[in-house]
């Protein structure tokens, strides 16, 4: 019976392996902010999830189980928030530039 | 070669890569950087040196606590000195409000001396 | 050990008390506070100095009952027990000096200066690697904050100390790890007993002889002293050069005298002397050329630690006790000196209204009794005889002509004696020019010079009881 | 500690106090105040005279005087008033009375004068202090206090010219002092430091540490050789004579140069002893210098235009006759050269109160504008006419009889060829005094009149003050040289003390 | 034996990379940023090497707070001039020289006989005859007042270190408060200004403080007995209290307010109150009674939390206006 936890506990950490790959491959590889969050907290997330559903089978016993779930519902609000607060400061960002980029043109505008 | 000598030596290496890197760049957050380096590094070898006998040495574990809180303290303060210095190097006064730099009694740094 | 442990204990509790108040106590009451405290410490540390002098040799202290090599230990040597003493009146001196001259200091001073009072106690009494490290990083970071108090032009070369400082206690650190890895202990005594010379406790010991000589400033690591001391309030640039670069000279003689091997000592012994000269020499002469008083008054420090620095080597090389008699006498007299150097040259400079050494032209009028105090100290650094100086050097000779295959050594004090002749004596032949005197901006402050003037008295003074203090400097020196 | 109390112990902290607290009282007199600080010199010099004649009496009564106090281990600060200490004491009581009256005309209505006597009072007490001296740490202590004392009185014009002189000043003396510790301390580390005895205390160690003794006798001579002006380290005098008048005359008749020669006195008999120096053979290099310095001074000073300076190379060369005396190692040469001790110090201080005058009177610097002098200022002129001939050796002026016993002391010793020496350096004294004298008597004044007189229809000739203090010191050498053979005479005196030297 | 290795040198292989990034990026933020993945892998080896309170400590504060004051630093400073600055180019390869004879010595010594893999060396700390420190501290636990041998050392065994440590952090606080010279602002002047952050951040602010201090209550308390203490302790409600000041939930902390300073000082003095009574009644200077000791220790424990973490978060976000005297 514990040859087949296993073999399943490992498996799942290898798809989580995949996971975190494919969310780093993502972040080198997108052109701009929003992609490349969108990729880390989605792969993340989901990888570690498998990751501690691995770990718990293999560790067997219940309440590091419990741990390791707490640990990964923290971790998935705080990946949420920060991708969440993340894209929102690059919006400012890109709309005060814009903003500013308008006013030098008003400003062109008015001087030629 | 045991894991503990790959430690050893890794933090040996890192000790040493703080110092290269003391001694090469010029900027005082690098500088303070790679203090914080030299800090790990030996950080590193003494709980390395601690976890040759189990239950790994208590004392080394303790000395490196008390080494973090120092390292931690001492950065704070490295960095405000720094970010003042390069404030008061760049012109502003070293405290963004103006009012109370004005007020300041504290010794007054005697005027750049005018006579020749 | 008790009225140590209270001599130790009253400084650190005052400078809570003084930040606790915040404030609410007026800069003049902190002064007041913080002068009595000081005061309270001498008294303990002359109680502890009469306990030793009665015992006759070193009481020793396992902190919480521990049994040796667990806990810490202190220990309360004759040196040590002086060494109370005298910090404690460096700082009654001072602070009286920065409480009551027209000048002042910023209410912060008073606290610093009492954490100083307190790390360095616990310096002073502490026999255990790792303790000595936390009280120098204490001392180190004292130190910078002290300078900080000058204001927005000694941020730079505060923040230059304070990174130079943490990698001395970086370094220092490294050689506790090895030696604790090696000999499994941090206690001192313990550590004497039992360490051979192999290359662990080689590389050890030289990696935190390394970092002390950065922290003390001693010759080839000394750039930083001049920059951070010339900025520093002229109260805080006294305690600096009397004081604070003691530590660690405190410390890399414990490590030669004690824990290190004797054959390791007596070959890194002759090397250490001879940087000690080349430290009097490059010292010297830098001090003759730096343009600014204040600057010259650093480098004077760098080049007397030579001083100390060969008196430490010929101990090491000869292991002759009296050596050890020699150094802490240059000590003591240097501290004093020192910093009536630092504050008659802060007096001349805030009265004169110029930093530069030619601007101190016909000071003997304009300034009499702070060129006095200027001169007189700068007696004592050059060994004119009645000083404490003089007994430093007189100290020192003795075992280096008794043999005359040590005379070179005798060549290197001469030279010593000759370059700080020249650049104290540069200062005071300016000081007697009438042609061109420069006149004083502000009406000089009388008791800020008198008090500036009490440190040189008392170094003299030490001539009277210089047979005293060589008996009970040499009697239970370990 | 009993006896500190007596007042044998305390008469020698007494005589130095005398001097030394109203030094520090003039230092904080107000400048104005010229009543006040000429009350304070005078007071101070009439008790330290009371003393030294209570100590006179006494010590020839056969009292000692010894004051103690612990300085170093092994080594205390010893004050022992013996019969050499005594002579000198003497001699710089009575030169300071002189010269204080001197200073006080001399620098009448001149700024900074409260801190000139103040320096000058240490500056005295330091020198009686040194000759009070018991070892050879508290010799070294008022030898380095000399120094500093007397810096400031060099530099007190404070012209740059002065701040030069005073730098030479201090690198040679400094340097000197520096070398004198190296030689007390290697002497220490050798033989301890006990009290001066007669015999010297050297002999027992000659067998096993005879090179540390040469080296240290060598350092000791060096660094007294700087204050006594031997030749190669001589160049610091000529230079100090930027400085006033009283000071050349203090610097070059009572404190420095006598300072110098009173230690090579001390470590020679006192330290070293005859033998133990014959033995050493450390005597015959210290003669050959002195007969260098005397003679290539007397050349130097023939070659200077200045008054002055060419009285301070007449000094270097004179001051080598002490040495030389001291390096024949005979009683009767001991005899000259302490006697010449205070004969030159007596002839010397004339010279310059004279140099002095004429610089003040008629501002003349230079040996070319003596011309007629006789006619205007025949005192003045007179008194340096004895000085010049007692200089030269004529009798009966003090300088022939110390000439005179050197020689004879030289011949006792087997050495003919340093009474030729002698004779020439007599006649170089002669070359180049004469001339002065000729000029100042047989020259005709400047047809169009001084161009400066400032005492022109005064009684005398010039200020009281500046005249009374050279007539008074011409007098003195005239008076020692032709009363030499009474007990009381410096001669007298000298031969007291050579007796308990060469006794055993 | 390269297998079980397999993780080690992977995470050498990291913290090299993350050491050699922090200092030689190309811009100072990627610098800071390094060095915070850096202070992140240095406490995954501290969990390797089995000592977990270290890596608690180094978590929260090598990773959390450092990285904190570094961003302040880089908002603040100026544009960087250049990495290596005008270093002669022979200045490099020589230093180069330098560090690989260092590291190829230090190769040297931590592979000789003194250094052996199996425990001690026996000979080196026996040469007494006595027990080794390790051997002590576990002898003397059970009357030291705690179970857990790293409190036990921090808080009994040396306690006097754990005394000046505190007044390290008061240190650096006061010379922190060296730059904010001038007088204190009156406190109506910028009352705190309503929270204008994003609700989003404020919820999960809102959702986390609590948390953290719950979590650093149980490491306060579970210091007794496993890992954790006052430094971890103090460096989670740091961290928590930097979060709500920063997202403006947390009034700014006044200097001039004595209760905060009580609170900073709350654990040197009662740590000093505690050796001097021991000095004064008990049997010595910071000799605990041992039926008390326990108590002691959790009583100084909570002191100084509360103090490690007011003056770490004065430290690390203590604005003008609060640090001015």
């Amino acid at each position: 019976m514990s040859y087949v936890i296993d073999t399943v506990a490992w498996i799942l950490m290898g798809a989580a392996v995949i996971f975190f790959t494919t969310g780093a491959l993502g972040l080198l590889r997108f052109p701009d902010v929003y992609c490349r969050l969108h990729a880390v907290t989605k792969t993340d997330t989901l990888g570690l999830g498998l990751l501690v559903l691995g770990l718990a089978l293999k560790s067997g016993s219940f309440s590091t189980a419990l741990l390791l779930l707490i640990i990964w519902l923290l971790v998935l609000a705080s990946g949420a928030v920060n991708c969440q607060l993340l894209a929102r400061y690059t919006l400012d960002v890109e709309a005060g530039a814009a903003q500013s980029a308008i006013k030098r043109a008003q400003g062109d505008h008015h001087d030629t | 070669m045991s894991g503990l000598q790959l430690y050893l030596i890794l933090g040996a290496a890192v000790f040493l890569l703080g110092l290269h890197g003391l001694l090469m760049t010029t900027d005082s957050i690098r500088r303070l950087i790679a203090v914080n380096l030299m800090g790990a590094g030996i950080f590193l070898i003494m709980v390395a040196l601690a976890g040759r006998i189990s239950p790994p040495d208590p004392v080394l574990h303790a000395l490196v606590v008390t080494g973090l809180v120092v390292a931690i303290s001492a950065t704070a303060f490295a960095l405000r000195l720094i970010t003042a210095a390069a404030r008061v190097d760049s012109g502003q006064s070293a405290v963004p409000d103006k009012a109370s730099r004005l007020a300041s009694k504290s010794e007054s740094d005697v005027a750049e001396d005018s006579r020749p | 050990m008790t009225y140590a442990l209270v001599s130790l204990s009253i400084p650190l509790l005052s400078a809570l008390a003084l930040m606790l108040a915040g404030a609410r106590l007026s800069n003049r009451n902190a002064g007041i506070m913080a002068i009595v405290t000081s005061l309270l410490s001498l008294g303990a540390a002359w109680f502890c100095l009469l306990d030793v002098a009665a015992a006759n040799q070193s009481i020793l202290l396992n902190l919480g009952g521990w049994e040796n090599g667990l806990a810490i230990r202190l220990r309360l040597s004759p040196l040590s027990s002086l060494l109370l003493l005298f910090t404690a009146f460096m700082h009654v001196l001072i602070g009286i000096y920065a409480g009551f001259s027209r000048r002042g200091v910023s209410r912060d001073f008073w606290t610093l200066s009492s954490l100083l009072h307190g790390s360095l106690a616990a310096l002073w009494l502490s026999a255990d690697l790792f303790n000595l490290y936390i009280t120098l990083e204490l001392l180190g970071l004292t130190a910078v904050a002290m300078v900080a108090l000058a204001g927005k032009k000694a941020y730079k070369p505060a923040a230059n100390y304070l990174i130079l400082s943490l990698v001395a206690s970086l370094f220092y650190l490294l050689g506790v790890a090895l030696v604790y890895g090696r000999y499994g202990s941090l206690d001192v005594v313990l550590l004497g007993l039992q360490t051979q010379s192999d290359t662990t406790t080689r590389i050890a010991l030289l990696v935190m002889t390394a970092g002390l000589m950065l922290k003390a400033a001693l010759w080839p690591l000394h750039l930083w002293l001049p920059a951070a001391h010339a900025n520093a309030p002229t109260a805080v640039s006294a305690l600096l050069s009397g004081l604070v670069v003691k530590g660690p000279i405190f410390i890399l003689w414990l490590l030669w005298s004690e824990v290190a091997p004797v054959d390791l000592a007596q070959q890194i012994g002759p090397v250490l002397a001879v940087a000690g000269m080349i430290a009097l020499v490059a010292g010297g002469l830098s001090a003759m050329r730096s343009p600014y008083l204040k600057t010259l008054v650093a480098y004077s420090t760098v080049a007397q630690l030579g001083y100390a620095m060969m008196a430490l080597g010929l101990l090491m090389a000869w292991q002759l006790p009296q050596m050890h008699v020699a150094l802490w006498l240059f000590v003591i007299a240097h501290g004093l000196a020192k910093a009536t150097l630092f504050l008659a040259a802060g007096e001349m400079q805030t009265t004169l209204g110029t930093k530069r050494v030619s601007g101190l032209r016909g000071a003997t009028q304009t300034v009499p009794v702070a060129m006095f105090a200027f001169a007189v100290a700068g007696g004592s650094l050059i060994g004119l005889p009645p000083s404490g100086g003089f007994l430093a050097k007189w100290v020192l000779l003795e075992p280096m002509l008794s043999s005359p295959q040590n005379w070179p050594w005798a060549f290197g004090v001469l030279l010593g004696t000759l370059v700080s002749a020249a650049y104290i004596f540069r200062v005071v032949a300016i000081s007697f020019d009438r042609a061109r005197i420069n006149p004083p901006d502000v009406r000089p402050d009388r008791l800020g010079h008198w008090l500036a003037l009490l440190p040189a008295l008392m170094v003299w003074g030490m001539a009277l009881i210089g047979e005293w203090l060589i008996e009970f400097l040499s009697g239970g020196g370990v | 500690m009993s006896a500190l109390f007596t007042w044998t112990s305390l008469l020698p902290v007494l005589i130095i106090l005398s001097s030394l607290i109203p030094g520090l009282l003039i230092f904080a007199t107000p400048e104005h105040a010229r009543t006040r600080r000429t009350l304070l010199n005078m007071t101070g010099i009439a008790i330290k005279l009371i003393l030294v004649a209570l100590m006179l009496a006494g010590v020839s009564q056969g009292l000692t005087f010894r004051f103690e106090i612990p300085f170093l281990p092994s080594a205390p600060l010893v004050l022992h008033g013996d019969a050499l200490s005594l002579q000198f004491i003497a001699l710089s009581s009575i030169l300071w009375l002189a010269t204080t009256i001197y200073a006080i005309g001399y620098l009448e209505g001149s700024p900074l004068r409260s801190r000139f006597f103040g320096y000058f009072s240490l500056c005295v007490s330091a020198t009686v202090g040194l000759a009070l001296a018991g070892n050879l740490v508290t010799f070294l202590l008022f030898y380095e206090l000399l120094t500093l004392s007397t810096f400031p009185l060099v530099v007190h014009r404070g012209t740059p010219a002065a701040l030069k002189a005073g730098r030479v000043y201090l690198a040679y003396t400094l340097g000197g002092g520096t070398l004198l510790m190296m030689g007390v301390a290697l002497l220490h580390s050798l033989v301890t430091t006990p009290d001066f005895t007669a015999g010297g205390y050297v002999l027992a160690q000659i067998e096993d540490s005879s090179l540390g003794l040469q080296i240290a006798f060598i350092l000791m001579i060096a660094g007294l050789g700087v204050k006594a002006a031997l030749v190669p380290l001589h160049s610091w005098l000529p230079q100090a004579m930027v400085a006033p008048a009283p000071v050349s005359a203090l610097l070059h008749a009572v404190a420095v140069v006598k300072a110098g020669a009173f230690g090579i006195i001390r470590v020679v008999y006192d330290v070293y002893g005859v033998e133990a120096s014959a033995l050493l053979a450390l005597t015959q290099p210290l003669l050959w210098l002195a007969a260098v310095t005397m003679i290539y001074a007397s050349i130097r000073a023939l070659q200077q235009q200045d008054i002055k300076r060419r009285l301070a190379f007449s000094t270097v060369s004179q001051v080598s006759y002490i040495t030389l005396g001291v390096a024949l190692a005979g009683p009767i040469a001991a005899v000259g050269a302490i006697v010449h001790l205070v004969h030159q110090g007596l002839m010397k201080v004339t010279l310059f109160f004279c140099a002095g005058n004429f610089a003040e009177t008629l501002g003349i610097h230079k040996v070319q504008e003596m011309d007629g002098l006789g006619q205007r200022m025949p005192w003045t002129m007179a008194a340096f006419s004895v000085g010049a001939l007692g200089m030269i050796g004529v009798p009966p002026v003090a300088g022939f009889i110390s000439k005179i016993y050197l020689g004879m002391g030289a011949l006792e010793v087997g050495q003919p060829w340093v009474v030729l020496l002698l004779a020439g350096s007599a006649l170089l004294n002669a070359a180049y005094f004469l001339p002065l004298l000729y000029r100042g008597w047989f020259g005709k004044p400047p047809a169009d009149g001084w161009q400066q007189d400032n005492f022109k229809n005064h009684r005398f000739e010039t200020h009281w003050m500046l005249l009374m203090p050279a007539l008074f010191t011409a007098l003195l050498s005239l008076l020692v040289g032709i009363f030499a053979g009474s007990i009381l005479s410096p001669l007298g005196w000298s031969e007291f003390i050579v007796s308990r030297e060469f006794a055993q | 034996m390269t297998l079980e290795l397999m993780p080690d040198i992977v995470l050498g292989a990291l913290l090299l990379l993350m050491a050699w990034g922090a200092l030689y990026a190309p811009t100072r933020y990627d610098a800071m940023a390094l060095f915070v993945a850096f202070g992140v892998v240095v406490a995954l080896i501290w969990a390797r090497l089995g000592a977990p309170d270290l890596a608690l400590a180094e978590a929260a504060i090598g990773a959390g707070l450092t990285g904190v004051l570094l961003m302040q630093a880089a908002r603040q400073l100026p544009a960087e001039a250049s990495v290596t600055g005008k270093r002669m180019p022979w200045f490099g390869s020589s230093l180069l020289f330098l560090v690989l004879t260092c590291a190829m010595f230090a190769a040297h010594i931590l592979t000789d006989s003194s250094f052996k893999q199996a425990g001690i060396d026996a000979s080196a700390t026996r040469l007494l005859g006595g027990p080794t420190v390790p051997e002590m501290v576990t002898a003397a636990l059970p009357n030291s007042g705690v179970s857990y041998p790293v409190t036990a050392v921090l808080l009994n065994f040396r306690a006097w270190d754990t005394l000046l440590e505190l007044l390290v952090l008061l240190l650096a606080l006061t010379g922190v408060r060296q730059l904010y010279p001038g007088t204190p602002q009156h406190p109506r002047a910028n009352t705190a200004s309503p929270p204008q952050a994003w609700p989003v951040l404020l919820s999960w602010a809102r959702f986390l403080a609590p948390l953290l201090v719950l979590l650093g209550g149980f490491l306060l308390w579970r210091g007794a007995s496993g890992p954790g203490g006052a430094f971890q302790a103090g460096a989670l409600l740091a961290s928590a209290a930097v979060m709500l000041r920063l997202t403006g939930l947390l009034p700014p902390l006044r200097w001039s307010s004595f209760l905060l300073r009580l609170a900073v000082i709350l654990g040197a003095l009662l740590f000093l109150g505690v050796a001097l009574a021991s000095l004064a009644f008990g049997d010595g200077w910071l000799v605990y009674p041992t039926q008390w000791a326990g108590a002691l220790i959790i009583l100084i424990e909570l002191a100084a939390t509360l103090s490690i973490a007011v003056t770490l978060s004065l430290l690390v976000i203590g604005e003008s206006e609060d640090l001015s005297s």
